[in-house]
């Protein structure tokens, strides 16, 4: 299985011939508005980046399949451990554009109370997607160590840990996917293979022969995938998710795709991403493919794209100045949430914190009094 | 009452919490079967089964890595790590993770979890048996740290530490395991952590310590009482967060303060003590505040009983400051 | 001379030593073609090619790790870790291995090597992108600490350390990379490790510092002067082996001290500095000795200018034990 | 080649058939007695512990072959990064078991000054014997970096790496082996499988099958070897360095053996480890194998076993007591080392240690005066 080549469902002509996705054809739309939001978010966000709204952002551009095909894999009561580029998932499952950008704006409504970096979301509903840590690889453990939690308690709930092939050299991967082989914990790993961390090519990173093969060393069913076919790879991660659920252990999912933005809005991939790659991946747009795929089921009509894109940038644009019109999170959000409760020589430093504030005529950042 | 020992009053209070909670698990190298190498864990994977008390690979990172998973989703982990010396590996989860989990999620997920080790010098360990890492846990907010001194309450305090919402490390003085006994209620019970303990009233000198120094210090004490100095001890027991105004209170009293660990001195524990008295009690101070640690080294082996505070180094000290 | 900013100077002092010393080369995530994230490696892998510049996988336990080996074997590496966030999969490399190599091996072994990471808040990186985290390592005996804020000492200590027969940990304050400017003068220089810079001469009150708060102190100090309060402004530079010697006199001159950092109180380096004046100069202080730093909190990222200690923080301290 | 079964080359009769490993008869006779010196050096070892003599040891009782057969493959040129059971390596290549007692007993002759618990040597000479850490798997890119320095340098020399089964799932492993593969750099992954990392079985340590097959997550050969057969693991260990050596890159080699003892000294290896194991692998001893090979080339005959034991315990036995005899550390030893020269707050902490022994009546122990 680890050393077959990566599996596609969608031919470039969008034939997929008898495929059974097991989507109706509703479900098939939503994994296509999706994906046009998932790209219209991104758009926004590398705006605001520009303009100087917000600090950070994360180009998305490519991997809008791969994220839609996996999250279509899961259900809601199932956990996410998503990379910082997973946000496609977290939308495809309900989580609002307008909670999304609280966050891009760190600010009072965020969930992460304006404490991390845009692109590191926390939600807890309508599914479990995990608060994104900068570390990387941290979180793979973590999917694990959720997923024994399921395993004791009886119930046939799987975790899936998102990671880039730079992840992979990561201490998590490692010990993560020991440990849910030896314990048979139901998780997926998928491996999202863009060719890149940060400047470092795939190559570079590891002289394996790609990353699924990795699975062998703990045990574990590897499997490529085409990452830019949706079906693709939502049939593979599917599979995944079956045996996990059955109790049949873990998978590691390579999904082959390639970064076609820089790494960060910090980044300049210019300077040594070559060209002519850049080039032959744009040919093989995720979007683009599936909307031919669309058009053979009958599902696609021209116009379609322009108008989901028009409501996806009408909903998007507007959550980006609701959130963007809001303040940011009072004063005593850097003192709360280090414990459960206050220690007392946090009481005191945050005591004087608000005193200065109010000195320097900032007290309206807080209720005026420290209120923990 | 049982008399029990420090190692047995530990497998004493993960008995009983495992008897009371079922979510509550131990995990770690060598923690099953072999009930671990100072035998802390003998008897659960009989009592509460290989799901509740297992052994895992070789991997400190995988141990707290999956630890803080299971803590997010409803279980309560007590994971072992074999030597204090060995948790570097995982000092990225513990840092990065595990005690900046809630903050970073403004709530949403948290990680309450216990990481239990043994620590410290005395068995002649040398540089990788004998470490007290404690200074680098301290100075990580999210995280509690907790030091028992005694058989009571190294199960109090470990059964709070369990139930706590906060990740705790839990470093347990290995050369006090076997060597010190005391009286255990039995059952469950509370020592409430961030409260210290007054090992011994006096009015002259006050000193600060924890561990495997307590007992060296009090032998100290009893020097120092026959020499007509009356020494104040208090044992820390909760080293984060810490009861400063006790602490504070404690230094005012005599007005001259003696600090005592094992570890080295510089960016040591003992120098938050004396910050804090520096800060905010100087003006009561009638003497140096004096810090009597491990040297500025590593841990050696064939001479960790020169490397190791003793009666006589504290005693020094005690003399010191009191004659100021 | 050229004026530089202080990652300009990091860029000119390794390439300054790297024609000098066939033997020094650099190692990194994105240190080669990108010339890191930061430009500080930038034109390395053009000048020295491939072999003495490049990137490695994604692993800093790998990158310490093999740097160790590297420089037990004739190499003189300097590794660079993105963000000083990143260091901790490799803290069990650089504490129990390249801080305590020449210890446990008697000498014949030893790990001659530099860490570059810049450190710091102010770039709105909020939890992971902000840290100080010298305390952790300034608790390592083995290991050296380096702190420059200026162009001319960026240059002038990187390459000291370079050249230092012990694994050094160069932190570089990212707050002050391109904000400073300064003369620095061409080819190969050092400034001597363990050595303190008087920033501002003052009879008053004296100010510790060190990276990013050296210009956030003197702009307090200058404001203090207004008030008519004169600082001694001490930039500490080498935090581990410190001039403790250089500290007392300083400290002993004024009789009234203020530590500033970044990082967390708690334990943070700050409490050696109390520690030190508490044990050994007690008896000169008129005043408190106060901290200003971080709060015992992970890092924020919106309300970072609240979070890192400013102008005004500083000031109000300083008239504190001023007015004690 | 990873899948392949583990390579035997000696029968269960001693027959090798025509197997060349171009050792000599005087290089044979070599390698046997080192495996009877080692096996007697343990036993002394254990002896010692037991009595109190020293703190502790390691049981290297079965392992003989593999160590000896391992060193037989390098020359003095390349590096050993060991394991704390790997002694053998060194008795094989001319360190002297009175240098290896002053470690056992942390005296004022012991290369690593008294510092480290006993079986934790530090060797520069006849070759290097690299300083060994309690740590598990610190040393593998260690091994790396330090092959790295060769190829810079366009040595041919070699790194041998060695670990255990609990060895593969640390960080260094992973981190090791993944930068070796990037670099093919010239090093050689020894990984023992006794079977056991204290009271962990194999089998649950990892979920791989076995441990050669992890070498494919890092793109090299991974090799099995029958542990107990010296010629075989001579014979893959000498391919892996000739690999390493002409520029080809790294080998994992797994050589299956058993921990035929404890832990070490302070394990009761009945309470988990199966009698019937124990009982099989007894019998195929290393060094009863390589005499019936020895016999069969007329290289070995009766009595030769007690005269070699005979001689390797005068000798050993002597270097214990000469060893034992020997003075603790001076006290300066705390301090010195730390760094190349002594900076000031130590000068500080060793004058007032010296003072304090000068009052304890124990200045015996340095010179009287601190001399550093
Ligand atoms: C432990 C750690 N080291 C370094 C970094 C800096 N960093 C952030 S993203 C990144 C590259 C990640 O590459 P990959 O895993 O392939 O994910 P991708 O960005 O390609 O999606 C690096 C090096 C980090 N966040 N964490
Ligand atoms: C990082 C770390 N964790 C735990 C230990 C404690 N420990 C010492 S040896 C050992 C088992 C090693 O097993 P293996 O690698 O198979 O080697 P073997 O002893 O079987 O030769 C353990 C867990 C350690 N030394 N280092
Ligand atoms: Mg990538
Ligand atoms: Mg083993």
């Amino acid at each position: 299985m680890t050393d077959a080549p990566a599996l596609s469902v969608i031919g470039p002509d969008g034939d997929a011939g008898a495929h059974d996705s097991g989507l109706d054809d509703e479900q098939l739309l939503h994994c296509y508005e999706t994906m046009l939001r998932t790209r219209v978010f991104d758009e926004i966000c590398l705006k605001l980046q520009r303009s100087g709204r917000i600090g950070f952002s994360v180009p998305n551009l490519g991997i809008e399949g791969l994220q839609v095909g996996a999250a279509s894999a899961l259900r809601r009561t199932d956990w996410i451990f998503p990379s910082y580029r997973d946000f496609g998932m977290a939308l495809y499952h309900g989580v609002t554009p307008l909670d999304m950008m609280h966050n891009m704006f760190g600010n009072a409504l965020d969930t992460a109370k304006g404490r991390q970096m845009s692109v590191h979301f926390s939600f807890e509903e309508p599914i479990h997607f995990y608060s994104i840590s900068s570390p990387i690889g941290t979180h793979i453990p973590h999917a694990v160590g959720a997923a024994r939690a399921f395993q004791m308690r009886g119930e046939d709930h799987v975790c899936l840990a998102s990671f880039g092939d730079g992840g992979t050299s990561s201490l998590g991967f490692h010990s993560g996917l020991n440990f849910a082989g030896v314990w048979k914990a139901p998780v997926v790993f998928l491996c999202q293979n863009n060719g890149w961390a940060i400047s470092c090519p795939s190559s570079e990173q590891t002289a394996s022969e790609g990353f699924a093969i990795k699975a062998r060393a703990y045990g574990m069913p590897g499997v490529k995938v085409d990452g830019n076919d949706l079906l693709a790879v939502r049939e593979v991660v599917s599979e995944a998710v079956a045996r996990a659920r059955a109790g049949d252990g873990p998978t590691l999912v390579e999904a082959e795709t390639f970064r076609m933005g820089g790494h960060s809005t910090s980044d300049d991939p210019t300077r040594y991403v070559p060209a002519e790659e850049l080039e032959a991946w744009g040919k093989r747009d995720p979007i683009e493919r599936f909307e031919k795929f669309l058009v053979q089921r009958g599902l696609w009509s021209e116009g379609d794209c322009e108008r989901v894109r028009e409501e996806a940038f009408a909903e998007i644009d507007a959550a980006s100045k609701e959130a963007g019109a809001e303040g940011a999170p009072g004063l005593e959000t850097i003192f709360s949430d280090v414990y459960e409760t206050l220690p007392d020589h946090l009481r005191v430093q945050g005591e004087a914190t608000f005193d200065l504030a109010r000195r320097k005529g900032e007290a309206a950042a807080g209720a005026g009094e420290f209120p923990l | 009452m049982a008399t029990l020992t420090i190692v047995q009053a530990v497998n004493d209070g993960l008995k009983s919490v495992m008897r009371d909670d079922p979510t509550v698990l131990v995990l770690g190298e060598d923690v099953g079967p072999k009930g671990g190498v100072f035998l802390a864990t003998e008897g659960l994977t009989d009592e509460f089964g290989v799901a509740r008390c297992f052994d895992t690979p070789l991997s400190e990172d995988g141990i707290i890595g999956t630890a803080v998973g299971m803590a997010m989703n409803g279980l309560k982990p007590v994971a072992e790590i074999q030597f204090q010396d060995f948790i570097y590996p995982a000092f990225d989860q513990i840092v990065s993770e595990a005690a900046k989990l809630r903050y970073r999620s403004g709530g949403q997920y948290t990680a309450p979890m216990v990481i239990r080790t043994p620590y410290g010098g005395g068995i002649r360990g040398g540089l990788y048996h004998s470490q007290s890492g404690e200074a680098y846990f301290c100075h990580t907010p999210g995280l509690k740290v907790v030091v028992p001194s005694t058989p009571h309450d190294a199960k109090g305090l470990l059964i709070a530490s369990i139930l706590d919402p906060d990740p705790v490390l839990f470093l347990e003085p290995k050369a006090l395991y076997r060597s010190v006994k005391g009286e255990v209620p039995e059952g469950s019970y509370e020592v409430e952590l961030s409260t210290l303990r007054e090992v011994r009233a006096g009015d002259d000198v006050t000193i600060f310590c924890y561990g495997a120094m307590v007992p060296v210090v009090v032998k100290a004490a009893e020097q120092a009482a026959e020499k007509g100095i009356d020494c104040h001890v208090v044992d820390l027991r909760t080293l984060l967060p810490l009861d400063e105004q006790g602490v504070l209170d404690a230094a005012r009293r005599t007005g001259r303060v003696v600090v005592v660990h094992e570890a080295p001195r510089f960016c040591g524990y003992g120098a938050e003590i004396s910050a804090l008295i520096a800060e905010h009690a100087i003006e009561y101070m009638e003497a140096p505040v004096k810090r009597v640690t491990g040297f500025d080294t590593p841990f050696p082996n064939t001479l960790e009983h020169h490397y190791l505070p003793d009666e006589r180094r504290v005693l020094d000290a005690i003399e010191q400051v009191h004659s100021f």
